[in-house]
């Protein structure tokens, strides 16, 4: 069971507390009827699915309730950063770097 | 040497000295007709059949562990073919027909076992998703009926009908052709099968890169053991399929989960068939050596870490414990995961890609391990011929541009 | 009966207590302290069991959790029973029944034995090669029929459990700042460490008592004392904070992300014999700031020809069962080690008067400090040399020793050595299970001829053996510097107490003994349990089987259920040098949780019956029960399906209540529907974006059926929407979708449009529901009511109003589920029962009726009202199911819009929901069934759709159906077919409404 | 004007805990007002300040005299008040909500020496002083459903649950109880 950080309680708590939301920062178009259909699909179900960090939404959804977003790791599920919904995707290269720093 | 009694009890006065390796442990090639990226039940399946029934013998299995290491060798081995769509039926259909000869086309003991797999309802809502499917099934000539809970309970003794459970048995279905097989034989069988016909597989050899020419068409692929060129590739890398994909720059419609199966310490027979309920998720068989085989859920969460969360596996024995009393005294043995490809239709993805040259079978999920020899059979034709085999057809890619969705999850719930 | 083998001592023994106990239908008396082996092996019970395959007999090899031999069935202190125990961690309590397994008749006598015999025949493997059956027969039938239960006859090992579990199994939730696991010298030292600088430790063991070898431990002292009696006053110590949890009988058993860890805590059977009360297990689930793994090392055995005859024993196991149980484990004694801790078990069990005669070493350079204490002893030390074979029956008679040269090379010379106990030891194997779960690497270290743990910043910090920290002072010094570096304490001066202790050498040997002649003559074990021999590993990698994944699972070494503690490394080494490979150039098998079997029950948990899942009941549900009602699940809920009259089934019920309804009034409890109170100044916005409906010109007090789809187009949910205020609407779900809509309103809104100003809360349970319908509706309800005009021109269809009903605040939606005139009250939910009681008595007077959901379902399949997830299943769209007239004209995006224009959402064709009229009116159809456009189509014919309910209607006289077909609207009038088992029944396309057509009644 | 008048009758949750009152007790609390406030901060502020209250911090209660207001997410507050006082006005047109749920929850007292015990058989949240202090709220999980936990003192809650799910919260509570009484006694 993971233990997740939620930035709204600010606090560590434990993966049945909360529900994932699968990739993050999918936007959703702005205007759909102005993409095509391989667009649209696209939107709806391509992911990375990386093998590797991973921005990903989950939801305190028996705490505090607020959507959220993490970076996780796939493969070995070390978390990097939580942060709030509609905060930009960061710079998880340079997040790396600077932990190895 | 042919595997036969009499070979065997030959061998019995000289040690078993005689058997041949059964497969070779081939160098890689510079080049061949076509490659096969992943030795799983599905790739080794798709290369035996390229040379045995598609006349395509240049074939190398490049696969980055050990063959049959992935989910082929990490599933809870139920074959069934009693699926809601006919384009599912079709598919799964043609696999279970391969799977009553199949010991014998590839004179290996997959120890195909027609135990019946009975699929539980525990709600009226169930019933009616349960019939359905024994009525589309009936339709298409495949075997599944419907059982009282009395009948269940005769097919199935230490099953719990009692109308006091919280979710009560009230009836099932069973498909009697139903049943398991034994995941690593089948593995093997088709891999000494393939290596006959010439099929060179190739172990501890990752697959990084996907090379292509200056029109796109992929002209072969990088490796951990050097470079090996050919025209045609297949991936079948279940749970890396976006990963190897990506290779070729091409995005799949999937996501990689980590599904838990566990077995029991063995005892013996005590659970004469499958059963399986998607109401309380929990899937359960015996296994020829007498472990009760048990397959849990997915994490809820992206992974590719072949181990899955406690709480997950807890309330899959919890399920058990309540369907199955006397279980609850059991105890688990080992706890393991496999990374399975999911699609958001639940069926999986088999034939074309955007790429010249590069196909793609993949998106089995949870339940591909059935599908193993119809799979293959169907990918292979797709390769060698380049068209989509008819069967595979309509689990192209392009559904999910146009929507002509196979949603089995949608009927189902979920599909083992 | 007198225990023959047992001697003073026995540090776990309480020599007072005597507890009778039955093995095999024979009576035994052992003490209190006693674990089933130690208990019989006092009796000198020496055989066990048969082995899996070829049903050898077996004894006891180890004293703990890594048996492979000695399994049996036993019944616990409340009459359950379990297979596959290990009789070393049995613990005895007055009235334990145990039996042997595998075996038929008898332990003695054993008919499997045979299959020792055909043991050329059964070698790895062999099944895939045979009992394929002649194919001419159908191959498939005869393995089916013949082959296949005769293989599952034969294996298996214990009996299963046939008879409910009569036990309980508790849970904890546990943090702290540091969990040790392992209660040995390192574990009590990082222990004491941590609990000193004031953090929260948890300690567990999986032993009934902590101290780990220091119990075992014959030579070595601390502070001028018995190790033993050291660890007794940490545990002392340890007991008396109230910042450390102490945790015997705790198995870690995994090891999971984020350093969160499963124990599983036995209860002591004498304690449950006293208490049935008790638990039978507690499950643990800690997450743990940090994690000190000190779970020590496993002794290996040595393979050679005939290495499992009972009365082969580990020797660390021998003296273990001296030191704690008082138990010499022989009458003549010969020991066979290959690394030094063999001798000190040789000297103490000389010391307690044993008649050891032989200690045979491999090794041929042993120190003189060594053998000398053993020579004056009488015992004869030969080094540079082996056993090679061994001779016996249903126990040990001899041995055979040959000389081994210094390049491994047995002498052709055998002599054979008389003795009915052999101790052997081949070195110890570190356990780093718990370590490798937590994804830890481990490297080859040549030196300890093992693998060892691989510190990661961060992760668990192993001490003690198993960290290849063998020595006691060594262990003792790893465990506090653990316990420092996991809590960041700064390294400090080394208050290690004062140790003495021999030196040894505990490196051993891995692999195979050195052998004369064919390495495929006689039967080597390396996995005992399973009957894995080296010849079979030798057959593996001769078919070519090299990874030892492959050889693993060819040979099923590793796999029984030991999981390999005493054999993995053998196996993995005898492969190496088969392949004449390095060690770790094959590398180990994963290790996975359970680190020993763990019981389903545990994990359940409180899991069963009732507690499996919520049942979850509404405000009115005790006056259904009373009302002799008939229920079903709907999602966790539990729902009246029908209120049967004395004598009436399901049919005879629905039909009366549905009648009722139509000619005067019914009344159903309707309290699950979902309800979500939608507030803010954009929440007409909102749920424009949600629903494919239009809600910005719905006035308030007005109510609208809404549709809601997924973002790919599909129907998931519908209900009736009120407006209530200008920013606030009372939104109704399906039962079942509730929570499923209200997560999804909460995503977009959070995370899509955050700038719309809404606020959504779940009313489900606030009110309870009560639908009054049918033509007296009004006059049922009239007299209750305050503050809202019942008039139809005051509250006409579709409407919404406030006021009272019996004096409770109330909501009162207009709306119509059945087509007739129709109310739906809610009030609060403590009053639900009362109002509902209320209006029955006026239900009463009109000769009313109280209806369920299977009526209700029939009443608006009448009308042809949809069900979500009966006429819809997540492919559906809202025109496929007659819905294209609720989309809001000229409305812009919403949830799902775009999807709906796909090539295949938008093609003709689409199957489309319609009615069926059965040719012969008293056939009800079966929902599910198929339609096909000919009579008797043949099998393989393409469905054109199905039926997605059928009722028989009272109200229309005759069965009805609603069904999706392929361009269902079309085929209006013509006739299909639904093939049955029985034949094809024939159907009528008609609009799918099958009463008051027109829709006048809902007026009133 | 109506004749028939109806009184309420209170959620049975079941089996109280009086058999293992040396672990702890468990009581239904008295019927109360309950509301859901949502907004922004300062329509919280607003909300609360109706019902004189402050707004509740991260993970915590305020409370004044018989009323008190929990801190469940950033954006929302549930708010208790004795029956009987009089009516609370909202205020129209605030940028919050308030919406009612008296009848939604039922209430729950669980004090006793082994209360937290009892609690962290079932709930994953790390419940001890330091992490879990006096006057802390939050909503977590009970076994199997979904409670808010306010810790009213070292060793007495109030818990609240939705109505339907109270037998099984209590069915639970019970068993956690049942084993602590057998396993403390040992
Ligand atoms: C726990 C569990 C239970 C299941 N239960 C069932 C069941 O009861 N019934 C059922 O029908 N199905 C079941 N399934 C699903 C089934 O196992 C899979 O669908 C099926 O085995 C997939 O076969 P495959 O050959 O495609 O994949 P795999 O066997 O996973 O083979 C893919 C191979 O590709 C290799 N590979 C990946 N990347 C590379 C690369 N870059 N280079 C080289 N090689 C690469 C992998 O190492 C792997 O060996 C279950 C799955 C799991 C995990
Ligand atoms: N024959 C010998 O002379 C010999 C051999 C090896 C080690 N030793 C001695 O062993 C000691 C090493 O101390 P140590 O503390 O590292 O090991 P230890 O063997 O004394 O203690 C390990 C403890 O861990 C427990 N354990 C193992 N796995 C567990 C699990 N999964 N969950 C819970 N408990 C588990 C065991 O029950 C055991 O009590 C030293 O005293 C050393 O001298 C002696
Ligand atoms: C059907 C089936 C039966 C199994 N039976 C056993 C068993 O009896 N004993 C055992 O140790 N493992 C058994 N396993 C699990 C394997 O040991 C192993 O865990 C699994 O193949 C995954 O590989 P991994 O754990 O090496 O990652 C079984 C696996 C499957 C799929
Ligand atoms: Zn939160």
């Amino acid at each position: 069971m993971l233990n997740i950080r939620c930035p709204y309680c600010e606090e560590d708590r434990p993966e049945i507390e909360f529900r994932n939301a699968g990739e993050a920062h999918i936007a959703r178009p702005d205007e759909p009827d102005r993409v095509d259909d391989r667009q649209w699909a696209d939107f709806l179900y391509t992911r990375d699915n990386p093998k590797g960090w991973h921005a990903e939404r989950w939801r305190h959804v028996h705490g505090c309730g607020r959507f959220f977003n993490a970076v996780r790791h796939s493969v070995d599920d070390r978390i990097l950063l939580t942060y709030k919904a509609g905060e930009p995707k960061p710079d998880i290269e340079r997040m790396l770097r600077e932990r190895e720093a | 040497m042919r595997y036969h009694i009499g070979n065997l009890l030959r061998g019995s006065l000289s040690g078993q000295t005689g058997w041949p390796a059964q497969w070779r442990d081939p160098a890689p090639k510079p080049s061949y007709e076509a490659i096969v990226v992943g030795a799983g039940g599905h790739g080794l399946a798709t290369a035996y059949y390229l040379a045995s029934r598609y006349g395509v013998n240049r074939v190398a299995v490049l696969e980055k562990g050990w063959l049959g290491g992935g989910n082929t060798g990490r599933n809870t081995t139920i074959v069934r073919s009693n699926y809601l769509w006919q384009e599912s039926q079709g598919i799964y259909e043609h696999a279970m027909k391969l799977w009553q000869d199949l010991s014998h086309e590839l004179n290996y003991n997959v120890m195909y076992s027609a135990r019946g797999v009975l699929t539980l309802a525990h709600s009226v809502h169930d019933i009616q998703i349960v019939k359905r499917h024994v009525h589309a099934n009936r339709l298409s000539g495949i075997d599944n009926e419907w059982l009282t809970p009395a009948q269940t309970k005769e097919f199935c003794p230490p099953l719990n009908i009692s109308p006091s459970l919280r979710y009560p048995v009230l009836g099932a279905s069973l498909q009697r052709r139903g049943g398991t097989a034994r995941h690593d034989a089948v593995a093997w069988g088709f891999a000494r099968a393939a290596d006959r016909l010439g099929v060179d597989i190739i172990q501890n050899c990752e697959v990084t890169a996907i090379r292509r020419g200056p029109d796109g068409a992929v002209t072969g692929v990088e490796t951990t053991r050097g470079a090996i060129a050919a025209p045609k590739i297949g991936v079948v890398a279940a749970g890396h399929t976006s990963h190897v994909m990506a290779m070729a720059d091409v995005r799949m419609p999937l996501e990689s989960y980590t599904l838990q199966a566990l077995v029991s310490e063995p005892v013996k027979p005590v659970l004469p068939c499958v059963v399986m309920s998607n109401g309380v998720h929990a899937y359960i068989s015996q296994s020829d050596k007498g472990e009760l085989v048990i397959g849990s859920g997915t994490d809820q969460y992206l992974s590719y870490a072949q181990t899955g969360a406690l709480h997950i596996s807890t309330h899959t024995l919890e399920a058990i414990s309540d369907l199955f009393p006397a279980f609850r005294r059991m105890r688990m043995l080992r706890n393991w995961g496999g990374i399975v490809d999911v699609t958001v239709d639940r069926s999986p993805i088999v034939g074309l890609t955007p790429v010249p040259g590069l196909f793609v079978n993949c998106g089995w999920g949870t339940g591909g391990f059935k599908a193993t020899p119809g799979s293959g059979e169907v990918f292979a034709a797709t390769i060698a011929k380049g068209v989509p085999h008819p069967i595979a057809a309509p689990f192209s890619m392009e559904r999910f541009r146009t929507g002509r969705l196979i949603d089995e999850a949608a009927a189902a719930g979920v599909a083992h | 009966m007198s225990a023959s083998y047992r001697i003073s001592g026995g540090s776990a023994l309480k020599r007072e207590r005597t507890v009778r106990f039955r093995f095999d239908g024979r009576d035994y008396v052992g003490h209190q302290g006693d674990t089933l082996a130690s208990a019989l092996l006092a009796n000198g019970v020496g055989l066990f069991g048969r082995s899996f395959k070829y049903h050898r007999p077996r004894g006891i090899v180890s004293a703990g959790a890594e048996e492979p031999n000695a399994l049996v069935g036993a019944f616990g202190p409340t009459g359950g029973f379990t297979p596959n125990l290990r009789a070393t961690q049995v613990e005895l309590f007055d009235g334990l029944v145990a039996e042997s397994q595998n075996r038929w008749p008898s332990l003695d006598f054993d008919v499997g034995a045979i299959n020792n015999w055909l043991s050329p025949l059964f070698m790895a493997g062999f099944y895939y090669k045979t009992f394929m059956g002649p194919k001419a027969a159908g191959g498939n039938w005869v393995w089916r029929q013949l082959f296949e239960p005769a293989i599952r006859a034969a294996a298996g090992l214990g009996s299963p459990p046939t008879e409910p579990d009569p036990d309980r199994y508790a849970s904890m939730f546990a943090y702290c700042d540091l969990l040790v696991i392992g209660g040995g010298a390192a574990g009590l030292a990082a222990a004491e460490t941590a609990a000193n600088s004031g953090a929260q430790v948890i300690l567990c063991d999986e032993q009934a008592e902590f101290g780990g070898w220091l119990l075992s431990e014959a030579q070595a002292e601390i502070e001028g004392r018995a190790a033993r009696d050291w660890a007794a006053d940490v545990v002392a110590r340890l007991r008396g904070r109230d910042n450390v949890q102490l945790l015997t009988r705790t198995q870690a058993f995994g090891y999971f992300p984020h350093d969160f860890v499963g124990l599983c805590e036995t209860i002591e059977d004498a304690a449950r014999c006293r208490n049935p009360a008790l638990p039978r297990e507690r499950l643990w689930q800690v997450r743990a700031g940090r994690v000190v793994v000190a779970t020590g090392a496993i002794e290996r055995p040595l393979v050679f020809v005939d290495n499992d005859r009972p009365g082969i024993m580990l020797a660390g196991a021998a003296q273990t069962y001296l030191q704690r149980w008082g138990v010499m484990p022989g009458r003549r004694i010969v020991l066979f080690t290959a690394c030094d801790s063999a001798y000190p078990t040789a000297l103490a069990l000389a010391e307690a008067g044993g008649n050891v005669v032989e200690l045979i070493d491999l090794r041929s350079n042993v120190a003189e400090a060594l053998s000398a204490p053993l020579r004056a002893r009488n015992i004869a030390v030969s080094v540079g040399a082996a056993v090679t074979g061994s001779r016996g029956g249903l126990r040990l008679n001899s041995v055979e020793i040959r000389s081994v040269d210094r390049n491994g090379q047995t002498g052709a010379m055998a002599r054979q050595l008389a003795c009915d106990t052999l101790l052997m030891s081949g070195g110890w194997t570190p356990s780093v299970h718990l370590h490798s779960q937590a994804r830890g690497k481990v490297a080859w270290s040549e030196e300890a001829k093992a693998f060892l743990p691989v510190a990661r910043a961060g992760g668990p910090i192993s001490a003690g053996a198993c960290a290849g920290k063998f020595g006691l002072r060594a262990a003792i010094r790893s465990g506090a510097d653990a316990a420092l570096a996991a809590l960041g304490a700064p390294p400090t001066v080394d208050v290690t107490p004062a140790v003495a202790e021999p030196a040894l050498d505990l490196t051993g040997m891995v692999g195979r003994v050195p052998f004369a002649g064919d390495p495929r003559r006689g039967k080597a074990f390396v996995d005992f349990q399973n009957d894995v021999s080296a010849r079979d590993l030798l057959l593996a990698n001769q078919e070519g089987m090299v990874s030892i994944e492959h050889v693993k699972r060819f040979t099923t070494t590793g796999m029984a259920t030991d999981q390999g503690k005493t054999s993995n490394l053998n196996a993995l080494a005898i492969v190496a040098s088969n392949l004449g490979k390095p060690v770790p150039a094959v590398g180990l098998t994963t290790f996975r949780m359970p680190y020993t079997p763990v019981s389903f029950g545990s994990f359940a948990g409180i899991g069963r019956g009732d507690q499996f899942d919520p049942i979850r009941r509404t405000p009115i549900d005790g006056w259904a029960q009373a009302q002799g009602a008939v229920f079903e699940d709907v999602g966790t809920w539990k729902r009246a399906r029908y209120f049967p009259k004395p004598g009436e089934d399901m049919h005879q019920a629905v039909a009366r209540e549905c009648r009722t309804v139509r000619q005067s009034v019914g009344m159903l409890d309707a309290s699950t529907l979902g309800k979500i109170e939608v507030v803010g100044p954009d929440a007409a916005e909102f749920l424009e974006r949600m629903y494919v409906n239009s809600w910005r010109k719905l006035a308030p007090g007005r109510c609208r059926y809404g549709i809601m789809l997924n973002e790919a187009g599909y129907v998931i949910d519908d209900g009736v929407i009120a407006r209530v205020a200008p920013d606030r609407f009372h939104v109704t779900t399906t039962t079942g979708g509730a929570p499923r809509v209200l997560h999804m309103m909460e995503d977009y809104l959070q995370t899509e449009w955050p700038d719309l100003k809404v606020w959504l809360t779940s009313t489900t349970e606030q009110w309870a529901v009560i639908a009054v319908q049918g033509p007296k509706a009004r006059e049922v309800l009239a007299p209750l009511i305050e503050g809202v005009d019942l008039a139809p021109k005051a509250l006409s269809h579709m409407a919404y109003a406030e006021g009272r009903i019996c004096g409770v605040k109330m909501k009162l939606f207009r709306v119509s589920f059945t087509g007739e005139l129709g109310y739906e009250v809610n009030v609060p939910a403590d009053y639900g029962r009362a109002v509902w009681e209320a209006i029955w008595e006026q239900v009463e007077k009109y000769g009313g009726c109280a209806y369920g959901t299977e009526s209700l379902h029939v009443l608006r399949a009448e009308k042809g009202f949809i069900i979500v997830g009966q006429e819809t299943d997540g492919t559906v769209t809202p025109d496929d199911v007659g819905l294209s007239w609720a989309f809001g004209k000229g409305k812009g995006d919403f949830v799902g819009k775009r999807s709906l224009s796909r090539t295949d959402l938008a093609a003709a064709g689409r199957p489309q929901m319609v009615g069926l009229l059965t040719d012969n009116p008293a056939i009800v159809l079966e929902e599910g069934a198929q339609i096909v456009a000919m009579v008797n189509a043949p099998i393989g014919t393409e469905a054109l759709g199905h039926v997605t309910s059928a009722y028989y209607s009272s109200n229309a006289g005759r069965s009805i159906a609603l069904a999706l077909v392929a361009d269902g609207r079309n085929r209006l009038g013509t006739k299909l077919h639904v093939p049955m088992p029985g034949g094809s029944v024939s159907v009528t396309l008609v609009e799918p409404v099958f009463v008051d057509p027109k829709g006048e009644r809902v007026n009133g | 004007m109506v004749e028939r008048r109806v009184e309420p009758s209170t959620a049975t949750v079941g089996l109280m805990l009086p058999a293992f009152a040396d672990v702890a007790a468990l009581t239904q609390t008295e019927r109360a007002e309950r509301w859901t406030l949502r907004g922004p901060d300062a329509a919280l502020d607003g909300l609360c300040a109706a019902l004189g209250l402050a707004r509740p911090q991260r993970l915590r209660a305020t409370v004044a005299g018989s009323r008190a207001a929990f801190w469940l997410g950033p954006d929302e507050i549930l708010a208790l008040a004795e029956l009987g006082a009089a009516p609370v006005d909202f205020g129209a047109g605030s940028d919050g909500a308030a919406v009612e749920v008296g009848d939604k929850f039922v209430g729950l007292d669980l004090a006793g020496r082994r209360a937290d015990a009892v609690l962290a058989s079932h709930c994953p949240q790390n419940l001890s002083l330091a992490a879990f202090p006096v006057g802390k709220v939050s909503r977590t999980l009970y076994a199997k459903v979904e409670i808010v936990l306010w810790r009213r003192g070292a060793s007495s809650f109030r818990i609240e649950v939705v109505r339907s799910f109270a037998p099984y919260l209590v069915a639970a509570l019970t068993a956690a109880a049942e084993d602590l009484a057998a396993l403390d006694r040992r």
